[in-house]
Protein backbone atom coordinates (compact mmCIF):
# COMPACT_ATOMS: atom_id res chain seq x y z
CA UNK A 1 0.00 0.00 0.00
CA UNK A 2 1.51 3.41 -0.95
CA UNK A 3 0.24 6.91 0.80
CA UNK A 4 1.69 9.77 -1.10
CA UNK A 5 0.95 13.66 -0.31
CA UNK A 6 1.95 17.52 -0.92
CA UNK A 7 0.78 19.80 1.70
CA UNK A 8 0.69 23.40 2.34
CA UNK A 9 -0.42 22.11 5.75
CA UNK A 10 2.13 20.72 8.49
CA UNK A 11 2.55 17.09 8.19
CA UNK A 12 1.16 15.39 11.51
CA UNK A 13 4.21 11.95 12.30
CA UNK A 14 1.97 10.36 14.58
CA UNK A 15 -1.00 10.10 11.52
CA UNK A 16 2.33 9.20 9.38
CA UNK A 17 3.30 6.29 11.84
CA UNK A 18 -0.66 5.39 12.54
CA UNK A 19 -0.77 4.48 9.05
CA UNK A 20 1.85 2.39 8.27
CA UNK A 21 1.64 0.30 11.61
CA UNK A 22 0.08 -3.12 10.56
CA UNK A 23 -0.20 -6.33 12.73
CA UNK A 24 1.80 -8.54 10.00
CA UNK A 25 4.26 -5.65 10.25
CA UNK A 26 6.93 -6.10 12.74
CA UNK A 27 9.32 -3.36 11.44
CA UNK A 28 8.64 0.02 11.02
CA UNK A 29 11.42 2.56 9.82
CA UNK A 30 10.47 5.97 9.70
CA UNK A 31 12.91 9.04 8.24
CA UNK A 32 11.66 13.03 9.23
CA UNK A 33 13.74 15.47 7.68
CA UNK A 34 13.58 18.80 9.81
CA UNK A 35 14.81 22.28 8.95
CA UNK A 36 18.12 22.92 10.24
CA UNK A 37 19.24 26.08 11.76
CA UNK A 38 22.55 26.62 9.92
CA UNK A 39 23.81 25.43 6.39
CA UNK A 40 27.65 25.22 5.81
CA UNK A 41 28.09 27.77 8.63
CA UNK A 42 25.28 30.14 7.82
CA UNK A 43 22.14 31.01 9.78
CA UNK A 44 19.57 29.81 7.89
CA UNK A 45 16.54 31.87 8.74
CA UNK A 46 13.17 29.93 7.20
CA UNK A 47 12.92 27.75 4.25
CA UNK A 48 10.51 27.52 1.44
CA UNK A 49 9.60 24.69 -0.70
CA UNK A 50 8.16 24.72 -4.52
CA UNK A 51 6.88 21.91 -6.02
CA UNK A 52 5.49 21.26 -9.61
CA UNK A 53 2.92 19.47 -7.61
CA UNK A 54 1.28 16.86 -10.31
CA UNK A 55 4.59 15.74 -11.58
CA UNK A 56 6.66 15.28 -8.08
CA UNK A 57 3.16 13.08 -6.85
CA UNK A 58 3.86 10.96 -9.87
CA UNK A 59 7.81 10.96 -9.12
CA UNK A 60 6.75 10.13 -5.34
CA UNK A 61 4.83 7.64 -6.73
CA UNK A 62 6.97 5.44 -8.88
CA UNK A 63 9.69 5.46 -6.14
CA UNK A 64 7.01 4.09 -3.69
CA UNK A 65 6.54 1.44 -6.76
CA UNK A 66 10.07 0.76 -6.88
CA UNK A 67 10.09 0.11 -3.19
CA UNK A 68 7.37 -2.02 -3.23
CA UNK A 69 8.84 -3.56 -5.99
CA UNK A 70 12.66 -4.16 -4.62
CA UNK A 71 12.01 -5.05 -0.36
CA UNK A 72 9.44 -7.04 0.84
CA UNK A 73 7.73 -3.95 2.48
CA UNK A 74 4.24 -3.72 3.31
CA UNK A 75 3.61 0.21 3.39
CA UNK A 76 5.03 3.15 2.15
CA UNK A 77 4.47 6.60 3.20
CA UNK A 78 5.86 9.77 1.74
CA UNK A 79 4.59 12.99 2.81
CA UNK A 80 6.56 16.06 1.79
CA UNK A 81 5.52 19.95 2.48
CA UNK A 82 5.55 23.35 0.48
CA UNK A 83 5.35 26.54 1.25
CA UNK A 84 7.17 28.95 4.18
CA UNK A 85 9.06 26.67 6.91
CA UNK A 86 10.11 27.71 10.47
CA UNK A 87 13.64 26.32 11.86
CA UNK A 88 12.39 23.23 13.82
CA UNK A 89 9.53 22.78 11.36
CA UNK A 90 9.06 19.07 9.42
CA UNK A 91 9.61 19.32 4.99
CA UNK A 92 9.04 15.70 4.88
CA UNK A 93 8.32 12.43 6.53
CA UNK A 94 9.07 8.62 5.15
CA UNK A 95 7.82 5.88 6.43
CA UNK A 96 7.92 2.17 5.88
CA UNK A 97 6.65 -1.27 7.47
CA UNK A 98 7.92 -4.60 6.69
CA UNK A 99 7.56 -7.60 8.35
CA UNK A 100 11.62 -7.95 9.04
CA UNK A 101 13.29 -4.74 9.97
CA UNK A 102 16.37 -4.77 7.08
CA UNK A 103 13.61 -4.10 4.73
CA UNK A 104 12.66 -1.19 6.11
CA UNK A 105 15.51 0.54 6.99
CA UNK A 106 16.48 -0.42 3.38
CA UNK A 107 13.88 0.72 1.53
CA UNK A 108 13.40 4.26 3.44
CA UNK A 109 17.13 4.81 2.86
CA UNK A 110 16.12 4.12 -0.88
CA UNK A 111 13.47 6.37 -0.92
CA UNK A 112 14.59 9.60 0.76
CA UNK A 113 17.96 9.17 -1.00
CA UNK A 114 16.02 9.03 -4.69
CA UNK A 115 13.29 11.31 -3.84
CA UNK A 116 16.37 14.09 -3.19
CA UNK A 117 17.59 13.06 -6.74
CA UNK A 118 14.63 12.97 -9.05
CA UNK A 119 11.67 14.40 -7.20
CA UNK A 120 10.22 18.19 -8.52
CA UNK A 121 10.74 20.10 -5.21
CA UNK A 122 12.89 23.13 -4.98
CA UNK A 123 14.12 24.69 -1.29
CA UNK A 124 15.00 28.09 -0.63
CA UNK A 125 16.97 28.94 1.81
CA UNK A 126 16.61 32.48 3.67
CA UNK A 127 19.32 33.92 5.33
CA UNK A 128 19.85 37.27 7.45
CA UNK A 129 21.76 38.99 4.16
CA UNK A 130 19.85 37.28 1.31
CA UNK A 131 18.20 33.90 0.07
CA UNK A 132 19.25 31.50 -2.18
CA UNK A 133 18.03 28.36 -4.32
CA UNK A 134 19.63 25.24 -2.98
CA UNK A 135 21.76 23.51 -5.51
CA UNK A 136 20.78 25.79 -8.49
CA UNK A 137 24.17 27.24 -8.96
CA UNK A 138 27.79 25.14 -9.11
CA UNK B 1 3.97 27.22 -33.03
CA UNK B 2 3.91 28.55 -29.73
CA UNK B 3 4.27 26.17 -26.68
CA UNK B 4 3.72 27.53 -22.75
CA UNK B 5 6.58 26.27 -20.81
CA UNK B 6 6.26 26.13 -17.23
CA UNK B 7 9.42 26.93 -14.93
CA UNK B 8 10.11 26.01 -11.20
CA UNK B 9 12.83 27.13 -8.18
CA UNK B 10 15.36 29.22 -9.74
CA UNK B 11 14.03 28.83 -13.41
CA UNK B 12 10.84 31.06 -12.68
CA UNK B 13 13.37 34.02 -11.37
CA UNK B 14 15.44 33.43 -14.55
CA UNK B 15 12.21 34.30 -16.89
CA UNK B 16 10.35 36.58 -14.83
CA UNK B 17 7.06 34.41 -14.33
CA UNK B 18 5.96 31.06 -13.68
CA UNK B 19 5.31 30.60 -17.20
CA UNK B 20 6.31 31.78 -20.39
CA UNK B 21 5.38 31.15 -24.17
CA UNK B 22 8.16 30.28 -26.70
CA UNK B 23 7.57 30.11 -30.01
CA UNK B 24 9.22 26.74 -31.61
CA UNK B 25 9.43 24.82 -35.39
CA UNK B 26 6.68 22.62 -35.57
CA UNK B 27 9.55 19.86 -35.85
CA UNK B 28 10.92 20.97 -32.24
CA UNK B 29 12.22 18.43 -29.83
CA UNK B 30 13.76 18.89 -26.23
CA UNK B 31 16.86 19.70 -27.73
CA UNK B 32 15.97 22.97 -29.72
CA UNK B 33 13.76 24.32 -26.74
CA UNK B 34 17.06 24.49 -24.89
CA UNK B 35 18.52 26.20 -27.47
CA UNK B 36 16.10 28.60 -27.97
CA UNK B 37 15.88 29.08 -24.30
CA UNK B 38 19.40 29.39 -23.95
CA UNK B 39 19.33 31.84 -26.24
CA UNK B 40 16.66 34.35 -24.47
CA UNK B 41 17.44 33.47 -21.38
CA UNK B 42 21.58 33.09 -21.20
CA UNK B 43 21.17 32.47 -17.58
CA UNK B 44 20.00 28.90 -17.93
CA UNK B 45 23.72 28.55 -18.83
CA UNK B 46 25.01 29.09 -15.53
CA UNK B 47 22.72 26.32 -14.00
CA UNK B 48 24.30 23.19 -11.94
CA UNK B 49 22.24 21.78 -14.54
CA UNK B 50 18.72 21.39 -15.59
CA UNK B 51 15.79 19.26 -17.61
CA UNK B 52 12.79 19.57 -19.02
CA UNK B 53 9.88 17.33 -18.73
CA UNK B 54 7.08 16.77 -21.25
CA UNK B 55 3.67 16.01 -20.19
CA UNK B 56 4.69 15.17 -16.09
CA UNK B 57 8.19 13.17 -17.33
CA UNK B 58 11.46 13.94 -17.73
CA UNK B 59 12.77 14.04 -21.10
CA UNK B 60 15.48 12.81 -23.50
CA UNK B 61 17.35 15.42 -25.75
CA UNK B 62 15.54 14.09 -28.46
CA UNK B 63 12.22 13.77 -27.80
CA UNK B 64 10.00 15.96 -29.53
CA UNK B 65 7.46 18.43 -28.38
CA UNK B 66 3.64 18.88 -29.59
CA UNK B 67 1.69 21.99 -29.21
CA UNK B 68 -0.53 20.56 -26.74
CA UNK B 69 2.16 19.23 -24.60
CA UNK B 70 3.02 20.55 -21.46
CA UNK B 71 6.75 21.08 -20.81
CA UNK B 72 7.75 22.44 -17.83
CA UNK B 73 11.97 23.11 -17.10
CA UNK B 74 13.68 21.57 -13.88
CA UNK B 75 16.50 23.08 -12.03
CA UNK B 76 18.45 21.00 -10.08
CA UNK B 77 16.03 19.66 -7.14
CA UNK B 78 16.65 20.26 -3.53
CA UNK B 79 13.25 18.49 -2.04
CA UNK B 80 13.26 16.36 1.15
CA UNK C 1 22.78 13.31 24.26
CA UNK C 2 21.41 9.96 25.48
CA UNK C 3 17.86 8.90 26.62
CA UNK C 4 17.69 4.69 27.35
CA UNK C 5 14.48 3.77 29.73
CA UNK C 6 12.80 0.35 30.24
CA UNK C 7 8.97 0.62 31.40
CA UNK C 8 5.76 -1.62 31.88
CA UNK C 9 4.30 1.26 30.25
CA UNK C 10 3.39 1.77 26.89
CA UNK C 11 6.03 3.82 24.66
CA UNK C 12 4.85 7.50 23.40
CA UNK C 13 6.09 7.36 19.99
CA UNK C 14 5.61 11.09 19.39
CA UNK C 15 7.67 12.10 22.70
CA UNK C 16 10.48 9.88 21.46
CA UNK C 17 10.27 12.22 18.76
CA UNK C 18 9.58 15.58 20.12
CA UNK C 19 13.12 14.18 22.42
CA UNK C 20 15.11 13.66 19.86
CA UNK C 21 14.28 16.59 17.31
CA UNK C 22 16.38 20.14 17.54
CA UNK C 23 17.48 23.00 15.86
CA UNK C 24 20.97 21.37 14.92
CA UNK C 25 19.73 18.14 13.80
CA UNK C 26 18.05 17.87 9.86
CA UNK C 27 17.80 14.15 9.79
CA UNK C 28 15.70 11.73 12.36
CA UNK C 29 15.72 7.87 11.56
CA UNK C 30 13.05 6.17 14.25
CA UNK C 31 12.78 2.86 14.25
CA UNK C 32 9.44 1.79 15.45
CA UNK C 33 9.03 -2.56 16.42
CA UNK C 34 5.53 -3.81 16.71
CA UNK C 35 4.28 -7.26 17.75
CA UNK C 36 3.60 -9.25 14.76
CA UNK C 37 0.41 -11.29 14.42
CA UNK C 38 2.35 -14.74 12.78
CA UNK C 39 5.89 -15.88 13.43
CA UNK C 40 7.27 -18.51 11.06
CA UNK C 41 3.43 -19.36 10.12
CA UNK C 42 1.94 -19.47 13.50
CA UNK C 43 -0.43 -17.31 14.80
CA UNK C 44 1.09 -15.07 17.97
CA UNK C 45 -1.82 -14.21 20.69
CA UNK C 46 0.80 -11.65 22.25
CA UNK C 47 4.58 -11.31 23.46
CA UNK C 48 5.60 -10.87 27.00
CA UNK C 49 9.16 -9.33 27.67
CA UNK C 50 11.29 -9.70 30.49
CA UNK C 51 14.56 -7.35 31.21
CA UNK C 52 17.63 -8.03 33.62
CA UNK C 53 16.94 -4.37 33.82
CA UNK C 54 20.21 -2.67 35.34
CA UNK C 55 22.16 -4.63 32.84
CA UNK C 56 20.12 -4.11 30.48
CA UNK C 57 20.18 -0.53 30.51
CA UNK C 58 24.04 -0.05 31.00
CA UNK C 59 24.14 -2.70 27.39
CA UNK C 60 21.92 -0.16 26.10
CA UNK C 61 23.85 3.23 27.25
CA UNK C 62 26.79 1.43 25.70
CA UNK C 63 25.33 0.82 22.44
CA UNK C 64 24.71 4.65 22.68
CA UNK C 65 27.22 5.50 23.02
CA UNK C 66 28.87 3.33 20.79
CA UNK C 67 26.44 5.05 18.13
CA UNK C 68 27.78 8.67 18.88
CA UNK C 69 31.51 7.83 18.62
CA UNK C 70 30.90 5.77 15.68
CA UNK C 71 28.80 8.71 13.78
CA UNK C 72 28.45 12.15 13.64
CA UNK C 73 24.65 12.11 15.55
CA UNK C 74 23.41 14.36 18.43
CA UNK C 75 20.81 13.13 20.24
CA UNK C 76 19.96 8.58 20.53
CA UNK C 77 17.01 7.41 22.29
CA UNK C 78 16.30 3.55 23.24
CA UNK C 79 13.30 3.07 25.19
CA UNK C 80 12.32 -0.57 25.52
CA UNK C 81 8.93 -2.08 27.04
CA UNK C 82 8.80 -5.09 29.06
CA UNK C 83 5.62 -7.02 30.43
CA UNK C 84 2.62 -8.57 28.12
CA UNK C 85 1.88 -6.95 24.55
CA UNK C 86 -0.90 -7.48 21.93
CA UNK C 87 -0.61 -7.79 18.42
CA UNK C 88 0.36 -4.02 17.39
CA UNK C 89 1.76 -2.72 20.61
CA UNK C 90 5.47 -1.43 20.49
CA UNK C 91 8.49 -3.27 22.65
CA UNK C 92 10.89 -0.76 20.85
CA UNK C 93 11.37 2.74 19.86
CA UNK C 94 15.05 3.79 19.20
CA UNK C 95 15.61 7.95 17.24
CA UNK C 96 18.42 9.42 16.20
CA UNK C 97 19.12 12.55 15.32
CA UNK C 98 21.93 14.17 13.51
CA UNK C 99 22.96 16.92 10.78
CA UNK C 100 22.99 14.66 8.04
CA UNK C 101 20.72 11.54 7.65
CA UNK C 102 23.11 9.09 6.46
CA UNK C 103 24.68 9.10 10.29
CA UNK C 104 21.02 9.06 11.47
CA UNK C 105 20.35 5.79 8.97
CA UNK C 106 23.30 3.96 9.73
CA UNK C 107 23.29 4.96 13.72
CA UNK C 108 19.81 4.28 14.39
CA UNK C 109 20.18 0.93 12.10
CA UNK C 110 23.25 -0.53 14.07
CA UNK C 111 21.80 0.16 17.71
CA UNK C 112 18.60 -1.95 16.70
CA UNK C 113 20.72 -4.74 15.40
CA UNK C 114 23.35 -4.34 18.33
CA UNK C 115 20.25 -4.41 20.51
CA UNK C 116 19.14 -7.63 19.94
CA UNK C 117 22.53 -9.28 19.93
CA UNK C 118 23.74 -7.96 23.55
CA UNK C 119 20.85 -6.25 25.55
CA UNK C 120 19.37 -8.72 28.27
CA UNK C 121 15.60 -8.75 26.97
CA UNK C 122 14.06 -11.97 26.66
CA UNK C 123 11.18 -12.75 24.56
CA UNK C 124 8.11 -15.21 24.97
CA UNK C 125 6.03 -15.78 22.73
CA UNK C 126 2.10 -17.33 23.63
CA UNK C 127 0.21 -19.23 20.92
CA UNK C 128 -2.78 -20.71 20.53
CA UNK C 129 -1.66 -24.17 22.23
CA UNK C 130 2.03 -23.17 23.80
CA UNK C 131 4.82 -20.60 24.97
CA UNK C 132 8.15 -20.41 23.97
CA UNK C 133 10.77 -17.94 24.74
CA UNK C 134 12.53 -17.00 21.30
CA UNK C 135 16.26 -18.46 20.18
CA UNK C 136 16.58 -20.72 23.62
CA UNK C 137 16.83 -23.63 22.07
CA UNK C 138 18.79 -24.25 17.72
CA UNK D 1 31.13 -20.11 49.35
CA UNK D 2 27.70 -19.42 48.65
CA UNK D 3 26.78 -17.64 45.32
CA UNK D 4 23.29 -16.13 44.41
CA UNK D 5 22.53 -17.16 40.71
CA UNK D 6 20.35 -14.86 39.19
CA UNK D 7 17.79 -16.34 36.36
CA UNK D 8 16.04 -14.71 33.85
CA UNK D 9 13.82 -16.25 30.51
CA UNK D 10 13.98 -20.04 29.63
CA UNK D 11 16.66 -19.95 32.61
CA UNK D 12 14.45 -19.10 35.13
CA UNK D 13 12.15 -21.64 34.03
CA UNK D 14 14.78 -24.55 34.42
CA UNK D 15 15.86 -23.24 37.46
CA UNK D 16 12.10 -23.03 39.01
CA UNK D 17 13.43 -19.65 40.57
CA UNK D 18 14.65 -16.71 39.62
CA UNK D 19 17.08 -16.88 42.22
CA UNK D 20 19.13 -19.88 43.15
CA UNK D 21 21.77 -20.34 45.53
CA UNK D 22 24.71 -22.19 44.26
CA UNK D 23 27.76 -23.77 46.47
CA UNK D 24 31.00 -23.22 44.63
CA UNK D 25 34.92 -23.30 45.72
CA UNK D 26 36.58 -20.00 46.88
CA UNK D 27 38.51 -20.17 43.64
CA UNK D 28 35.10 -20.38 41.70
CA UNK D 29 35.45 -19.31 37.80
CA UNK D 30 32.52 -18.69 35.36
CA UNK D 31 33.70 -21.86 33.92
CA UNK D 32 33.51 -23.66 37.50
CA UNK D 33 30.26 -22.02 37.98
CA UNK D 34 28.58 -23.26 34.26
CA UNK D 35 29.95 -26.59 35.50
CA UNK D 36 27.77 -27.09 38.46
CA UNK D 37 25.03 -24.99 37.03
CA UNK D 38 24.74 -27.61 34.33
CA UNK D 39 25.54 -31.03 36.63
CA UNK D 40 22.32 -29.33 38.78
CA UNK D 41 20.19 -28.88 35.58
CA UNK D 42 21.04 -30.21 32.69
CA UNK D 43 18.32 -28.73 30.48
CA UNK D 44 20.65 -25.89 30.73
CA UNK D 45 23.30 -27.66 28.00
CA UNK D 46 20.09 -27.93 25.52
CA UNK D 47 20.12 -24.30 24.75
CA UNK D 48 21.68 -22.49 22.00
CA UNK D 49 24.10 -20.88 24.15
CA UNK D 50 24.16 -19.17 27.28
CA UNK D 51 26.58 -16.14 29.23
CA UNK D 52 27.10 -15.77 32.73
CA UNK D 53 27.19 -11.84 34.14
CA UNK D 54 28.82 -10.66 36.82
CA UNK D 55 28.22 -7.35 38.15
CA UNK D 56 26.07 -6.62 35.41
CA UNK D 57 28.94 -7.15 32.63
CA UNK D 58 29.36 -10.08 30.64
CA UNK D 59 32.19 -12.43 32.16
CA UNK D 60 34.50 -14.37 30.12
CA UNK D 61 34.96 -18.06 31.25
CA UNK D 62 38.08 -17.71 33.86
CA UNK D 63 36.88 -14.67 35.56
CA UNK D 64 36.65 -15.18 39.12
CA UNK D 65 33.66 -15.19 41.29
CA UNK D 66 33.26 -13.74 44.33
CA UNK D 67 30.51 -14.58 47.17
CA UNK D 68 29.05 -10.45 47.22
CA UNK D 69 29.36 -10.33 42.90
CA UNK D 70 25.94 -10.37 41.33
CA UNK D 71 26.10 -13.32 39.27
CA UNK D 72 23.32 -13.87 36.44
CA UNK D 73 22.79 -16.68 33.73
CA UNK D 74 22.00 -14.91 30.48
CA UNK D 75 20.40 -16.97 27.87
CA UNK D 76 19.48 -16.02 24.44
CA UNK D 77 18.53 -12.18 24.30
CA UNK D 78 15.53 -11.47 21.71
CA UNK D 79 14.75 -8.23 23.11
CA UNK D 80 13.39 -5.58 20.10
Amino acid sequence: MIDIHISEDSLSIPACIDWVMSPQCGGIDVFIGTVRNATKGRQVLRLEFEAYQKMALKEMRKIAEQALEKWPVEKVLIHHRTGVLQVGEVPVVIAVAAAHRAAAFEACRYIIDTLKQTVPIWKKEFFEDGEVWVAAHP
Amino acid sequence: MKVNVLAFGIAKDIFGSSCIEVELSSAATVESLRAVLEEQHPRLKQLTSYMVAVNDEYAEAGETIEQRDEVAIIPPVSGG
